[in-house]
């Protein structure tokens, strides 16, 4: 067969129009199934923001902590959302870095996810302080005083890194929404429309403006994805430099926290993307070869992890020390948090993993949103399981070891914070284009085909 | 900002084929040159093991620290090497065709590091008694390391022979003489290049290539371990063999950038290297230097923070006390210098400077091994005597810095020096260039017209 | 005068061999420095507050059960406060510097500037940290039995042994007006103060001649958990076990 | 005499490649107008020659003074407030370099984004010549000239193919 020399259709008007009207969807015509959901979960999280406000009004007490557990539910929360927030903004800079194509319908969602769940995260630190309207104290702002923060705290270090993760990927969304907003600015009248141009700034679309558009998408990729890895490096520190609780004092800490949070967050994207298809009908940009691609990726994810987290329980038995011991064997052997264990090591690996050798579990929307899902159960556990054995065997002297149990208000609260992200992120959807509307546009324009011999195959054109 | 345009090779299949095996089968003045001058360096380090030996046996293993660290740079070098052309092709990247092979080829020098690993097995106590990741299994790590090292030199070797089987195959058919006759007697595989034999060809590579990367880092955690953390007493780390895989990695592109640039500037395969290569695995080195640093700083404020004696012993002894100064060359020559060299991009664009930063990468990751195995080694065996109880806890004091004699410098220099001979006559035998994943590149590339601009379009095969 | 240039640094001396557990220290320190009243419930939820208290250990266990001989079980106590530590973990970690250390080698707690991260808690090897779960209350009957020199705390606060800096600073003030150096034993914490046995000492460590000082020479000194490399300014003293010998003979 | 906008709109892309063309043979150089599209195009695709941009000097700039401000922060606190924590030093690198890695990278993306906005020529207060069309597939040239250059502007879009010409002033 021979190959013309040129090889490949345009987009037109009407390909364009139809992205267009497929993508605003759930701005503009949104399903009633839509609002049911957003009505349930804005009910769960008023009963979260009940509970908060309870205990606000009565103090820690009315939770489950006690001495020498001081940190449990909230600051698993803590880590866990952040561990989400991480894979949003990581999934799509390193797919915009390497110029995946089937990244295009995923980024949006998986920034947005990454923002929401940052500010759920953001919210747990101050439910578990025992003074939360202090907070500005771990802040230089002082100066009528000259009281300051102490830097040497990981505490400190966290609202820096946090701070710094959270503007970044906010204006992040925003610079990639830039276009989108325009179109949603075409498409509206009145004061909507008034809106909309106000955040679009005046976009036209002339090449130099899509030109940085394009800069702006690799290079604060790669400046946020260092970002990226700090922020939980940093979160992991909080436990790290712990040279009391053994459980926590760990090198390994930084790496293995990061992978693990790309582990649940790359899951949780999967399983919003899932979510986002059924209820918007996006069929046509979600494809089975997008999950397929991030069932792949988690698979490598996964097993990255596995390794970190043999290395932590290696290392950490290695030196055979008395407490080392007892905190493990409460941690895998004791019962209740025996079997929370074992539903960890499964969920978090043992099922979804081998699932995923399989093509058939990949392209599956059903298998894949429960195996990620499952991904995150277990992750969730990982981080109960770090936090609170390690503080119930608190070093050799056991006349202070204590065990847990959560309180009711603690787990309304955690309930609460998983309805509130889930909330935000529809509600988003509700307002802005979830997935970008110009980076679909781009990738028809983009497509092509090359003929070997008999074969037709996917192609496309290179910038650089 | 100029680009870069994706290297097109416009000659035919045929052409190829030839160019590249005419190279491969001769051997000029400047190749045979080489080939005795790093024949004679592996002699020196011969000699310089047969001295240490005499001198010192095998009874301890303290004068073993320089052959050590040695032995580990090729690890954390040579044997990593492959880990390059596995990833890339696991993510399909059409740039990393000309460099595939010259990773792969490093596989080879698994035969020297094995041979390396023999005194080893002599020196290396048992875990009895000693805090390690073995708990005092019986046979171990004698058995299971020694298992580990050289099912991974065979697998190092059995990927490089599957991966070059096509070329062997072409090759046996071009060479003549004693070529002819070696390249008969290797080549088992009636390969024809059927449609099915290029399926098993594929798939034996993803399975070879997952084995490789698994059992490679399984190596690298259980030589870190049981050669260097082990033997310190109160060294508990879990970061270190992550450390170790991790600067084996950043190794590994350097080292196969290193051997392309020599492949490009005396090797004769101008026409097939171009700076694209050089462009991308450049990119690669970036994130490397990186998370280099970043590794190494999250086991280095653990320590830090705390006061805990036992740590502070160990930060003193691998850092900044006893090993300051090969600490300091590590970290330089691995992040600090690479990282300010290959941030800009029109130096990363170019051959010559991703060739100086892997350069410098690779002495940074030979000072880290000497840092670390040398002051491992340098500490007594403090188990109590018939190893009924558990070694002390903890350091006592930093030890004092252990500085290389004749036979030391030797023995370095013979084990780089056995490296690139091996890697010398490996390809007069099996071309440094693929040459079939060449002609599968050429295939998926083509130069379009596109309204008023041309454009690049490659394939993506599913 | 010298008292200003003169910077004391208090330790104390706990010898085990003395102690009966006996709580009269927890009871006086309960007293003296406002330490809310533990309930039943508070002791059900885990979350006693005593800034000293005695952990009490069952030893020979598993001899007792192989001879069958119950007096073979022996209590041992060991009463545990705050360490002083010079290098002390639980420090650093604290954002707002709401604990810190002073040139007297004691570990203060600074009740205002807290705002209950609990860091500190997690850091700290003893667990003598204790956190302000509930409002504190008396009830009517101890209401004026309050120390007005110690702050009642707040909810939502850590607080913990102070080596009760307010009898330091009295007894030192006390001192300057009367123109002298404070002396030796002169200042005594509650807990101290209260031990039937003197078990509990405490002193400058810097002055040689000081109680403290010839006690904590002893050589069957050690300090809680070493390893951890925290410098505690407490020392203890092992217990003599009357039937080590006798032990010793039978093996 | 005053310069005008006119926009002409294209169904497809090679219809206003060819008016980019026509345009040229017109008399007007390429740096007179303007393809607005819905969404990003090869570079080069119509012909067009990009400005210079200095975007990739942003961060840096950032960067070095996200730095200073954050080791001016850090140290600062630590020196200004004297007190002994834990037995570590009063002046502690570790902690210091970890924040201003922060504030290194705060103030790099800050940067950048500013950059993006600033050479992207954002916010533009008045949209001037545009059409709604463009966001869904259509491809506009917008050109300013001399208003007694306008008509032959005009005959070059409606050679083209053009699918609608509007003029600046023109009712919707």
């Amino acid at each position: 067969m021979h190959e013309p020399a040129v090889l490949r259709r345009h987009t037109t008007p009407e390909i364009d129009r139809r992205i267009n009207d497929d993508l605003t969807s759930s701005m503009f015509k949104t399903p009633s199934r839509y609002w049911m959901l957003v009505g349930f979960l804005a009910l769960v999280t008023a009963m979260g923001a009940g509970a908060a406000g309870y205990m606000f009004v009565n103090g820690l007490g009315v939770t489950g902590l006690n001495r020498p557990v001081m940190w449990a539910f909230f600051i698993t929360n803590f880590v866990f959302w952040i561990g989400i927030s991480h894979a949003g903004v990581m999934l799509s800079a390193i797919l915009r870095l390497s110029q995946a194509e089937w990244r295009r319908p995923a980024t949006r969602a998986a920034e947005v996810v990454t923002i929401f769940s940052l500010l759920l995260a953001l919210t747990m630190p101050l439910m578990h302080m025992g003074r939360p309207w202090r907070f500005l104290w771990i802040f230089p702002w002082d100066f009528a005083r000259s009281i300051w923060p102490n830097v040497r705290s990981p505490l400190v270090w966290d609202p820096a890194a946090i701070g710094t993760y959270l503007t970044s990927s906010i204006l992040f969304v925003y610079v990639a929404l830039i276009p989108d907003l325009a179109v949603a600015r075409d498409r509206t009248k009145g004061i909507v429309k008034a809106g909309y141009s106000l955040l679009a700034m005046g976009w036209r679309g002339y090449p130099m403006q899509w030109r940085l558009q394009m800069i702006a998408g690799i290079l604060l990729s790669a400046l946020i994805l260092p970002v990226f890895v700090s922020v939980h490096s940093i979160v992991s520190w909080d436990f790290a430099v712990t040279q009391s609780v053994e459980g926590f004092h760990s090198t390994i800490f930084a790496p293995y926290f990061v992978i693990g949070a790309v582990h649940s967050g790359v899951s949780a994207v999967v399983t919003a993307l899932i979510i986002f298809r059924y209820i918007f009908h996006w069929e046509r940009y979600i494809l089975p070869k997008t999950i397929d691609n991030l069932g792949r990726l988690l698979l490598v994810v996964a097993t990255a992890w596995f390794f970190f987290l043999a290395l932590e329980i290696l290392f950490g038995l290695y030196a055979r020390e008395n407490s080392e011991l007892a905190l493990r064997t409460l941690q895998i052997f004791r019962w209740p948090y025996s079997l929370l264990f074992l539903i960890f090591i499964i969920a978090a690996y043992g099922f979804p993993a081998p699932m995923w050798l399989f093509k058939g579990v990949r392209r599956s929307f059903f298998w894949m949103a429960i195996t990620t899902i499952s991904v995150n159960i277990g992750m969730w556990l990982e981080r109960f399981l770090i936090i609170v054995p390690s503080l119930a065997r608190k070093q050799a002297l056991s006349f202070n070891w204590s065990t847990y149990h959560p309180s009711v208000i603690e787990i309304l609260i955690i309930i609460g914070g998983f309805s509130f992200v889930a909330m935000l992120v529809l509600l988003f959807a509700k307002v802005f284009p979830l997935i970008p509307i110009y980076d679909i546009k781009e990738g028809e324009i983009l497509k092509d085909e090359i003929i070997i011999g008999k074969k037709r195959i996917p192609a496309v054109m290179r910038e650089e | 900002m100029s680009r870069v345009e994706p290297q097109i090779i416009t000659k035919s299949n045929q052409e190829v084929t030839r160019e590249i095996l005419a190279i491969t089968h001769t051997m000029g003045p400047g190749y045979k040159k080489a080939v005795v001058f790093f024949g004679l360096l592996l002699l020196l380090g011969i000699i310089g093991f047969i001295i240490r030996a005499v001198d010192a046996g095998f009874n301890d293993f303290r004068p073993w620290g320089y052959f050590m660290a040695g032995y580990a740079f090729l690890l954390t070098t040579a044997s990593t090497a492959p880990l390059f052309s596995i990833s890339q092709r696991m993510v399909h990247s059409h740039w990393r065709r000309p460099m595939a092979r010259a990773s792969e080829m490093f596989g080879v020098v698994g035969v020297l590091s094995t041979l390396m690993f023999i005194p080893m097995i002599a020196l290396l106590p048992s875990s009895a008694g000693r805090r390690s990741i073995w708990f005092e299994w019986p046979g171990t790590p004698l058995y299971s390391d020694t298992l580990a090292v050289v099912f991974l030199a065979v697998l190092g070797i059995v990927l490089l022979y599957v991966a070059a089987l096509p070329d062997l195959a072409v090759s046996r058919l071009h060479a003549t003489g004693t070529r002819r006759k070696i390249l008969d007697r290797i080549v088992i595989v009636n390969w024809k290049g059927t449609e099915r034999q290029w399926a098993v060809h594929r798939a034996s590579l993803r399975v070879l290539g997952a084995l490789y990367f698994l059992f490679l880092v399984l190596v690298h955690t259980i030589i870190a371990s049981d050669f260097a953390e082990a033997l310190v007493p109160g060294w508990k780390d879990a970061i270190f063999p992550a450390f170790h895989v991790l600067s084996g990695f950043q190794s590994a592109v350097a080292s196969t950038v290193v051997a392309l640039f020599l492949l490009y500037k005396f090797g004769g395969y101008k026409d097939y290297i171009a700076v694209d290569q050089f462009w991308a695995a450049s990119k690669l080195l970036l994130p490397l230097c990186l998370l280099w640093m970043y590794f190494w700083f999250s086991g280095f404020i653990v320590y830090w923070y705390g006061r805990q004696p036992v740590e502070q012993t160990i930060l003193r002894t691998f850092m900044f006390e006893a090993y300051l100064v090969p600490f300091l060359l590590g970290v330089m020559l691995s992040f600090v210098v690479p990282f300010l060299i290959v941030m800009w991009n029109f130096v990363r664009k170019t051959i010559l400077g991703p060739t100086i930063v892997a350069t410098l990468i690779l002495f940074g990751a030979l000072f880290d091994r000497i840092r670390i195995y040398v002051a491992s080694f340098s500490i007594a065996d403090m188990r109590p005597d018939g190893l009924t109880s558990l070694e002390p806890e903890a350091l006592s004091a930093v030890p004092r810095a252990v500085l290389p004699g004749a036979p030391d410098v030797m023995m370095i220099l013979g084990t780089i020096g056995g490296a690139i001979f091996l890697y010398l006559l490996a390809i007069k035998l099996i071309p440094p260039v693929s040459i079939w994943e060449i002609k599968e590149g050429m295939l998926y590339r083509r130069r379009r017209k596109y309204l008023k601009t041309e454009i690049m379009v490659m394939g993506k095969p599913e | 005068m010298t008292t200003q240039a003169h910077h004391a640094k208090w330790t104390m001396v706990v010898d085990s061999d003395r102690c009966t557990g006996c709580q009269a220290c927890v009871v006086a320190c309960q007293a003296e420095n406002n330490v809310p009243i533990n309930t039943a419930d508070i002791y059900r939820q885990k979350r006693v507050m005593e800034w000293i208290r005695i952990e009490r250990y069952w030893e020979g266990i598993e001899e007792a059960e192989a001879t069958g001989d119950p007096s073979k079980v022996k209590a041992r106590f060991l009463p545990v406060l705050c360490q002083h530590c010079e290098n002390a973990p639980c420090e650093p970690v604290c954002p707002v510097f709401a604990t810190y250390h002073n040139n007297e080698g004691l570990n203060i707690q600074v009740y205002n500037r807290c705002v209950g991260t609990r860091f500190c808690a997690n850091n700290c090897p003893y667990n003598v940290r204790m956190f302000n779960f509930w409002e504190p209350v008396w009830p009517e009957s101890l209401q004026n039995q309050l120390n007005p020199d110690v702050t009642v705390r707040s909810r939502g606060i850590m607080e913990k042994c102070t080596y009760c800096v307010q009898r330091i600073r009295r007894t030192e003030l006390t001192a300057k007006k009367e123109g002298r150096l404070p002396a030796d034993g002169e200042m005594q914490p509650a807990c101290v103060q209260a031990c039937p046995t003197d078990a509990l000492v405490f002193g400058d460590i810097k002055d040689p001649e000081s109680k403290v000082s010839r006690k904590a020479a002893n050589e069957r000194r050690y300090r809680l958990l070493e390893v951890q490399g925290t410098e505690p300014n407490l020392v203890y003293l092992k217990k003599v076990d009357p039937h080590y010998v006798e032990r010793e003979h039978n093996e | 005499m005053a310069n005008k906008q006119i926009l002409g709109l294209f169904g497809d892309a090679e219809r206003a490649a060819l008016a980019t063309d026509r345009l040229q043979d017109a008399g007007f150089d390429n740096k007179s107008y303007q393809v607005l599209t819905g969404s990003p195009y090869p570079e080069g695709a119509f012909g067009e020659e990009l400005p210079k941009h200095r975007l990739y000097a942003w961060p840096f700039i950032g960067a070095a003074c996200g730095l200073a401000v954050a080791i001016l922060i850090t140290a600062g606190t630590q020196i200004s407030y004297p007190v002994v924590t834990g037995g570590k030093p009063i002046l502690a690198i570790p902690p210091i370099a970890i924040i201003s890695y922060e504030g290194t990278m705060l103030g790099a993306i800050l940067f950048t984004i500013l950059g993006i906005l600033f050479e992207s020529r954002l916010p533009r207060p008045f949209l001037g010549l545009y059409d709604t069309r463009i966001t869904e597939g259509y491809i506009g040239i917008a050109l300013t000239c001399p208003e007694e250059r306008l008509a032959a502007a005009d005959l070059a879009f409606r050679q083209s193919g053009a699918e609608d010409v509007k003029h600046e002033g023109q009712p919707e």
